[in-house]
């Protein structure tokens, strides 16, 4: 029995990727356009700019705490490069974008961390501001981007796509932050029991703030390279996206409930859900159903990790005397 | 603590009086008010027409009450509800959906208020109210079967995509039907390999497109229903080396749909073959025009047709003057 | 190694009072470099006060201290700490999604020069150091999720060494070890002495204590009661210390003891991991002891029964009805209540009001059509249960339980339970944290409720409690029962010796 | 230090005693009662037509579907989870209950019974939704706000694709009249849909303060293990809050599609940050244990007259978003701010 629910583990704790895998499988089976090098390349290219912006949330996710405001920050990010800074080499956007992104993520870590306010209201209100700021400076026109930041897109560093790049770029970063950093394993141990941090004396706010300044800038940067693929930004720019880039962390099996999680998990939660939009693209699937398949198979591999963990929780219960092995 | 206490109050006070303050607009008396309620302002098409709608009516002297309902049916109608209660003159309406506006006409009537619908009708009903209308499956079959022309004479078959709308909008469904009445009348020529959903969104779109070029390499035919989906799809045809104009073998046969300034320079450019527009002057000239009539007691019908027209690479010269973006693209770049 | 004559904590006449109360009357010990100090008392004898102090958690009101021959007064347990100061709680300190290296260092990683990188080469090397030291074999890289308890407290320690700590304060190390696991402990903390590091060791089981240390402090209601080296002691000598009077005055006499119907059993309960083939019964208007260490399954017991838990095998039989699949619903419905150790975690709702908590388990006798609660009868059994409990005040609708002291929120917890009137009223350590008067107040109502009929379980650490109040004790080890005592007065060496898992077969007859 | 309060609100309704009675007054838990009177004499000079009868009933019937969805909500957050799926519950109630009984092709097209099963179909489209959110909760041990997107993100797609089998345009019309006089009825001058939610509120407010399966919601809101050991059925009051709210749902939907006299599949869309919003203005904690119905009223009048002055003013999208996520903010920045000085004391 024990082995059993062992093994039962070892499939759960790897579900996502067994999902991911079958999914390859069907999209491959139905169209043998999918199963292309190109087709993988274009799925990643996609998937960058949501990776990005899941690779910032994952921060505030570790803490056990909640960003909704990436998407306004995206698009009030964007609107101000494209109104204010269109002559400007691109390089100088992208600072700008990070600068606007970590101070706005700046401010709502003062919120949440000073005022002890909940993230989740606190990033909802911002949400709604800085949209409202955003269409305020536009006039809630579609602003359009000129060639500096059109042929980024089709720009390669050492033979990788821009947008490639870009996203191994912050997946690289974010790696080294949380996993070579003092810092960066301090977030877990803050998610982790943020009373034991307080106990050993972490700075447990300041920890808390820098993880919403780092989602602000991921949610920059993510605009920009979004911005370098559609070339323009309008009122709908960035909505909703907020959820996609939730579902990719918990996808790849950040816990909402923070401490546990990695980047690469997020990374390949962005990717697993651009391949089945990419997939039902490809197969010319009914419009109609991509939500439903969307949803269906966030909640089919979140039901999976809430099996997992209380499979974990009956394994892991404390055993007093030595278990027979039946 | 104390301190912060008190200072947290005053403060939260203050805030709260400064906002109020915010939404204080200066009203003068007298005046004449009507109501500008758009659903949206996603396209330039919407953002143009509101702009002269707003300028034409204070240039007559009329005072504007604006409000966007961001696609909720429920708040328009909350909307029209607030704008009878500031007993307004007159009401111009872009609903989200033809069923659902109905009572706020109901209302309107009620209240002895008239109202226009601006670009998209409400479904038939008893209620009165004046519609301006384009017929969104007529400009779009129209457009799109001059590409389908255009592909029968290439002696070629041709593999076509579209990118649909939001499923929710009827004017996306209205010119994903007219596509659809087109090609079919050449079913020897066209085949549709992909229905791009693009639920509006840009990014949606650009993935979508992507994609489907990735599945059908040899896409050579593309409907878009809206032109405000250009940057992007020009982005992605760039990537996939279809971007060519007219003439080059791999030219891509590209329709647009709504008359963008954008649509007018890829035309010029013969990057775009046809592109169904909408007479946005002439359809905001109707519905002030209707709107004063109305107030003088005059009888104006139901339904206002703006037939809208096709331009093609052919008419193009005889009938850009008659492009809202041809106008503005002139504006912007004169000479 | 330093002489006998300068210890290496001097502890002097040191005094706390808290509202008024003093807690701790001029109290002094000290501790030599390598060598062990045994810190025991009762619950409230001053113990975790003094520990608190010595870690910079609290600062005393007249006294000194000194450490190493210095003045030592820590503001703050970051200056205890730097001091050199370690503390091993019962609650171990660790991220347990950390590995162990991480845990060790997370709050002062070396870095890689100016770079904000970890120095992960410096922290493999130190960290293998101090683990061969505490004789650990994991790899530094392993979580600490994947480690036994045990283990996990050997990280603790690691981590104390590695800060180079001089002076460690073990807290009821062994409560939640296995023995091979203690038997590990006391080897490693054998080896920090002749390292030189001073130990201050704080259990209850005293023959740890004795075979640990080399001399031993006793506290009681935050008086010093006495100090001597171990080899002068015994273990009768300890308790009577601790204990300081007798029993007899402290646990109130019963009017009736014992010996209605067999009205509760258990038999042959199993559940992997965790109790084996537990048998046992109950009488009406009896008290039964459970006795055992912490981490012997007693709590585990208790929650299997109230259906908390699942169990795999066995029978509970109820007034003659067996409970199949107990849930705490079915159990109550069946007569148990349930005390739980965790006052603050599962037995109240802090934040509510005492009349919220004291309805909540029977809110149905409170409840006319439809499930309205019918306010007036919910104040009215609340102040009947406030002045029947003797609590401290009668505001029940309007006072939070969180504002009342530790005793009156274990009342409000009893006469939460009371309102059920039991047949079998489940009692996991009911005095803990609560200071002496609540105490006997608890006890008087123990026995009011035997005397009107219920049955009791009782678990308590103190086992001069259980042999207070229990008609019968029963002892209870890695999952077992072990001994069962139902002579007064009780062998207490036996208990322990049965509680402690030494001496099973003699004790299991 | 002396305190300033903007001139026009320190005249009208702040008792000149000070400090003391003012801080007494953020904390009673008529605060947003009285910010909402505050308000309306702010912005007077500005709309008159605020106080006028006519704005009022549009208040009141403005609050109603907002207010029934949110009375749901609130039980959710009491119990610490989230129900992010209102709104798709909404949408799919609308179009399946307009499905049933549209006059063209409708399942029970023209049939006398059509308007109460539809009413019945909706409430189980509703409860439904709640059970499967509920159901994931409790024995799939999955977090309530991922499970509610994802629920969300299906149904609010299945509710359009729902309405391609049953109509030729984007939304189900042609409702019976004697459907659509929910919302356009009253009943000796009270609107049937002030009746129908008021009663909602009445017996929510009385079942949450009153009945002992209120005590279960607080009691597992504020803690679950607790909750367990007292005997509560922990699972099944988590499930009956996700019911209760998606029933809460399709109640607004009925309002919603009477009032429009269409099933849209984007009805109530964008009401989410209304939704939370309000709930949380009122003071009921998103942590759980903490929350009143008749706190969530105060909130939805606050928002929805704060909405309407907008409107009145013809104030632009973005200052509507602008204003709202700030008083938002603010309100949960002074929510916090309250509880940490009733800590205090």
């Amino acid at each position: 029995m024990k082995i059993g629910s062992r093994a039962l583990l070892l499939i759960l704790q790897n579900a996502p990727y067994i999902l991911f895998v079958v999914l390859l499988v069907v999209f491959g089976l139905m169209s043998d356009r999918f199963f292309a090098i190109a087709n993988f390349r274009n799925i990643i290219i996609q998937a960058a700019p949501i990776a990005i912006l899941a690779i910032g949330m994952t921060f505030v996710l570790l803490t056990a705490q909640i960003d909704l405001s990436v998407g306004g920050i995206m698009y009030l990010t964007a609107t101000v490069l494209a109104l204010y800074m269109t002559g400007a080499p691109w390089p100088v956007g992208l600072a700008a974008v990070i600068f606007m992104g970590g101070f706005i993520g700046a401010l709502n870590g003062v919120v949440v961390t000073r005022l002890g306010v909940a993230s989740f209201i606190v990033t909802l209100a911002t949400l709604f501001i800085l949209r409202g700021i955003a269409m305020y400076l536009s006039n809630t026109r579609t602003l359009m981007f000129g060639d500096e930041i059109l042929t980024l897109n089709r720009a390669t560093v050492l033979g990788i796509p821009s947008a490639i790049f870009a996203f191994l770029v912050v997946f690289a970063v974010a790696w080294v932050i949380l996993h070579q950093t003092p810092f960066g394993r301090q977030v877990y141990a803050v998610g982790g029991d943020p009373e034991a941090a307080r106990k050993a004396g972490l700075p447990v706010a300041r920890i808390v703030f820098f993880c919403f300044v780092i989602a602000g800038i991921c949610a920059g940067v993510g605009g920009f390279v979004s911005i370098t693929q559609i070339g323009a930004v309008g009122p709908k720019y960035g909505d909703q996206i907020e959820f996609s880039a939730i579902a990719a962390a918990v996808l790849g099996g950040v816990s909402l409930f923070g401490g546990r999680g990695s980047v690469a998990g997020t990374v390949f939660g962005a990717i697993l859900i651009k391949s089945v939009q990419n997939g039902l693209n490809i197969i010319n699937a009914d419009p109609y159903i991509y939500p439903l398949v969307t949803a269906a198979i966030i909640f089919l591999a979140v039901a999976i990790d809430g099996l997992r963990t209380r499979i974990i929780e009956r394994l892991e219960r404390r055993t007093i005397r030595p278990v027979s092995v039946e | 603590m104390a301190l912060n206490r008190r200072d947290f109050t005053v403060g939260a006070l203050t805030g709260l009086a400064a906002l109020s303050g915010m939404t204080v607009a200066v009203r003068a008396q007298g005046s004449k008010t009507i109501a500008v309620l758009f659903d949206g302002l996603y396209s330039e098409f919407w953002v143009a027409g509101i702009q002269i709608i707003r300028e034409d009516l204070k240039k007559r002297g009329f005072e504007i009450m604006e409000a966007i309902s961001d696609q909720d049916d429920n708040k328009q109608f909350e909307q029209v509800r607030a704008a009878i209660a500031r007993k307004v003159d007159g009401i111009i309406i872009v609903q989200t959906d033809s069923n659902a506006v109905i009572p706020a006409i109901r209302a309107a009537n009620e209240a002895d208020i008239p109202m226009v619908h601006f670009n998209r009708p409400p479904a038939p009903s008893d209620a009165f109210s004046v519609a301006i209308q384009a017929d969104n499956q007529k400009i779009s079959r129209d457009a799109v079967t001059y590409s389908c022309e255009v592909a029968k004479a290439s002696g070629k078959k041709h593999k076509a995509a579209i990118l649909i709308g939001d499923l929710g909008d009827p004017n996306a469904i209205q010119r994903r039907d007219g596509f659809q009445e087109a090609v079919d009348q050449y079913p020897d020529v066209i085949e549709v390999v992909a229905k791009i959903p693009t639920e509006w969104n840009a990014d949606t779109a650009f993935a979508g497109l992507t994609n489907a070029l990735q599945a059908n390499p040899d896409i050579s035919f593309l409907f878009t229903s809206s032109d405000f989906l250009i940057p992007q799809i020009q982005q992605a045809l760039k990537t996939a080396d279809k971007w060519h104009p007219v003439g080059n073998e791999n030219h891509v046969i590209f329709t647009g749909f709504d008359g963008f300034p954008d649509a007018y320079a890829l035309m010029k450019d013969g990057y775009m073959d046809a592109c169904g527009v909408q007479n946005l002057f002439y359809e905001t000239e109707l519905a002030i025009q209707a709107i004063l009539d109305l107030q003088e007691g005059k009888k104006v019908d139901k339904l206002l047709l703006d037939p809208g027209f096709a331009i093609t690479q052919q008419n193009i010269e005889e009938k850009k003057e008659e492009m809202w973006g041809y106008v503005l693209w002139k504006e912007k770049n004169p000479g | 190694m330093t002489g006998a004559s300068t210890p290496f904590l001097r502890v002097e006449g040191v005094r706390k009072s808290f509202f008024g109360v003093t807690v701790l009357h001029d109290v002094s010990f000290a501790v030599e470099a390598g060598k062990a100090l045994g810190l025991v008392g009762e619950n409230g004898s001053g113990k975790s006060t003094s520990m608190n102090i010595l870690g910079g958690v609290i600062q005393p009101e007249a006294g000194s201290m000194f450490l190493g021959g210095e003045a030592y007064a820590p503001a703050d347990p970051k200056q205890a700490a730097a001091a050199g100061v370690a503390f091993i709680h019962q609650e171990l300190n660790l991220f347990h999604n950390l590995t162990v290296e991480e845990n060790l260092f997370v709050d002062a990683f070396p870095r890689r020069g100016v770079l904000p990188l970890i120095d992960r080469r410096a922290i493999r090397a130190s960290t293998e150091e101090v683990l061969a030291e505490v004789d650990l074999q994991v790899k530094p890289s392993t979580l600490v999720a994947k480690l036994s308890q045990g283990e996990r407290q050997l990280v603790e320690i690691a981590k104390a060494v590695s800060r180079n700590a001089r002076l460690i304060i073990f807290d009821e190390p062994t409560t939640s070890l296995t023995r091979p696991e203690v038997e590990r402990l006391f080897a490693i903390i054998e080896r920090l002495k002749q390292r030189g590091i001073a130990i201050i060791y704080i259990s209850h089981a005293l023959e740890d204590v004795i075979s640990v240390c080399e001399t031993i402090t006793v506290l009681r209601d935050g008086h010093l009661a006495g100090t001597a080296p171990k080899d002068d002691l015994t273990l009768q000598q300890i308790i009577a210390m601790m204990v300081g009077r007798s029993i007899d005055t402290i646990y109130p006499q019963r009017l009736r003891s014992g010996g209605g119907d067999r009205i509760f059993s258990v038999s042959g309960l199993s559940q992997p991991g965790v109790a084996e083939n537990v048998s046992f019964d109950i009488r009406q208007g009896e008290i039964v002891g459970l006795s055992g260490l912490m981490g012997s399954g007693r709590s585990e017991l208790a929650r299997m029964i109230f259906g908390l838990d699942p169990f795999r095998r066995g029978v509970i039989t109820i007034n003659g009805k067996p409970l199949n699949d107990p849930t705490p619903r079915s159990a109550m419905d069946a007569g148990i209540a349930f005390l739980t150790e965790d006052r603050r975690g599962e037995g109240l709702l802090m934040d509510f009001t005492v009349s919220e908590n004291t309805v909540l388990a029977s809110l149905r006798s409170v409840a006319g059509a439809l499930g309205i609660l019918d306010k007036r009868a919910i104040s009215r059994v609340s102040l009947d249960m406030a002045s029947a409990m003797r609590l401290s005040t009668d505001r029940v609708d309007d006072t939070q339980v969180k504002h009342l002291s530790g005793g009156n929120q274990q009342k409000v917890v009893i006469g939460k339970w009371l309102r059920r009137q039991p047949v079998l009223f489940i009692l996991d350590e009911p005095t803990r944290g609560i200071d002496v008067g609540a105490k006997q107040e608890v006890y008087r109502i123990i026995n009011g409720l035997v005397e009107r009929g219920s049955a009791v379980l009782l678990i308590s650490s103190e086992i001069e409690e259980l042999m207070g109040l229990s008609d019968r004790i029963l002892a209870l080890s890695r999952g077992e029962m072990v001994g069962s005592f139902d002579s007064k007065p009780f062998d207490r060496e036996a208990i322990m010796a049965a509680a402690a898992g030494v001496g099973k077969l003699e004790a299991a007859e | 230090m002396t305190a300033v309060p903007p001139a026009h609100i320190a005249q009208s309704a702040i008792p000149r005693s000070g400090m003391g009675r003012l801080l007494k007054l953020v904390l009673s838990e008529y605060f947003i009662l009285v910010l909402c009177l505050l308000y309306v004499a702010g912005i007077y000079p500005f709309v008159p037509e605020i106080l006028t009868w006519g704005v009022w009933s549009n208040i009141l019937g403005d609050m109603m579907p907002l207010l029934v969805v949110a009375i749901g909500q609130t039980f959710v957050l009491i119990v610490a989870g989230i129900d992010l799926s209102i709104t798709a519950i909404i949408s799919m109630a609308a179009v399946v209950g307009a499905s049933v009984m549209t006059g063209t092709g409708g399942y029970l097209s023209g049939s006398a019974a059509a308007v109460p099963i539809a009413i019945l179909v909706m409430l189980l489209v509703g409860v439904g939704i709640g059970f499967i959110n509920g159901m994931s909760i409790v024995w799939l041990n999955m977090p309530s706000f991922i499970v509610t997107l994802a629920t969300r993100m299906f149904f609010a797609g299945a509710a359009i694709w729902f309405v391609t089998f049953h109509s030729t345009s984007s939304s189900i019309a042609d409702l019976p009249r004697s459907f659509s006089n929910f919302s356009t009825g009253s009943f000796s001058g009270i609107p049937y849909t002030v009746l129908v939610v008021g009663m909602i509120a009445v017996v929510a407010h009385v079942f949450l303060s009153r009945t002992r399966y209120g005590r279960w919601i607080y009691a597992v809101g504020a803690n679950p293990k607790a909750a367990r050991v007292s005997g509560i059925p922990v699972e099944r009051t988590i499930m009956m809050a996700f019911l209760i709210s998606g029933a809460c749902a399709s109640v607004a939907a009925m309002i919603y599609a009477a009032r429009m006299q269409t099933g849209s599949p984007i009805a109530g869309e964008n009401i989410l940050l209304d939704v939370i919003g309000a709930v949380v203005i009122g003071g009921t904690s998103l942590f759980g244990g903490k929350g009143k119905i008749i706190w969530t009223v105060f909130g939805v009048l606050f928002l929805v007259i704060l909405d309407t002055s907008m409107k009145l003013l013809g104030a632009s999208l973005f200052a509507i978003y602008i204003i709202k996520g700030s008083v938002i903010l603010l309100a949960a920045m002074m929510d916090t701010l309250r509880n940490r000085i009733l800590a205090e004391r």
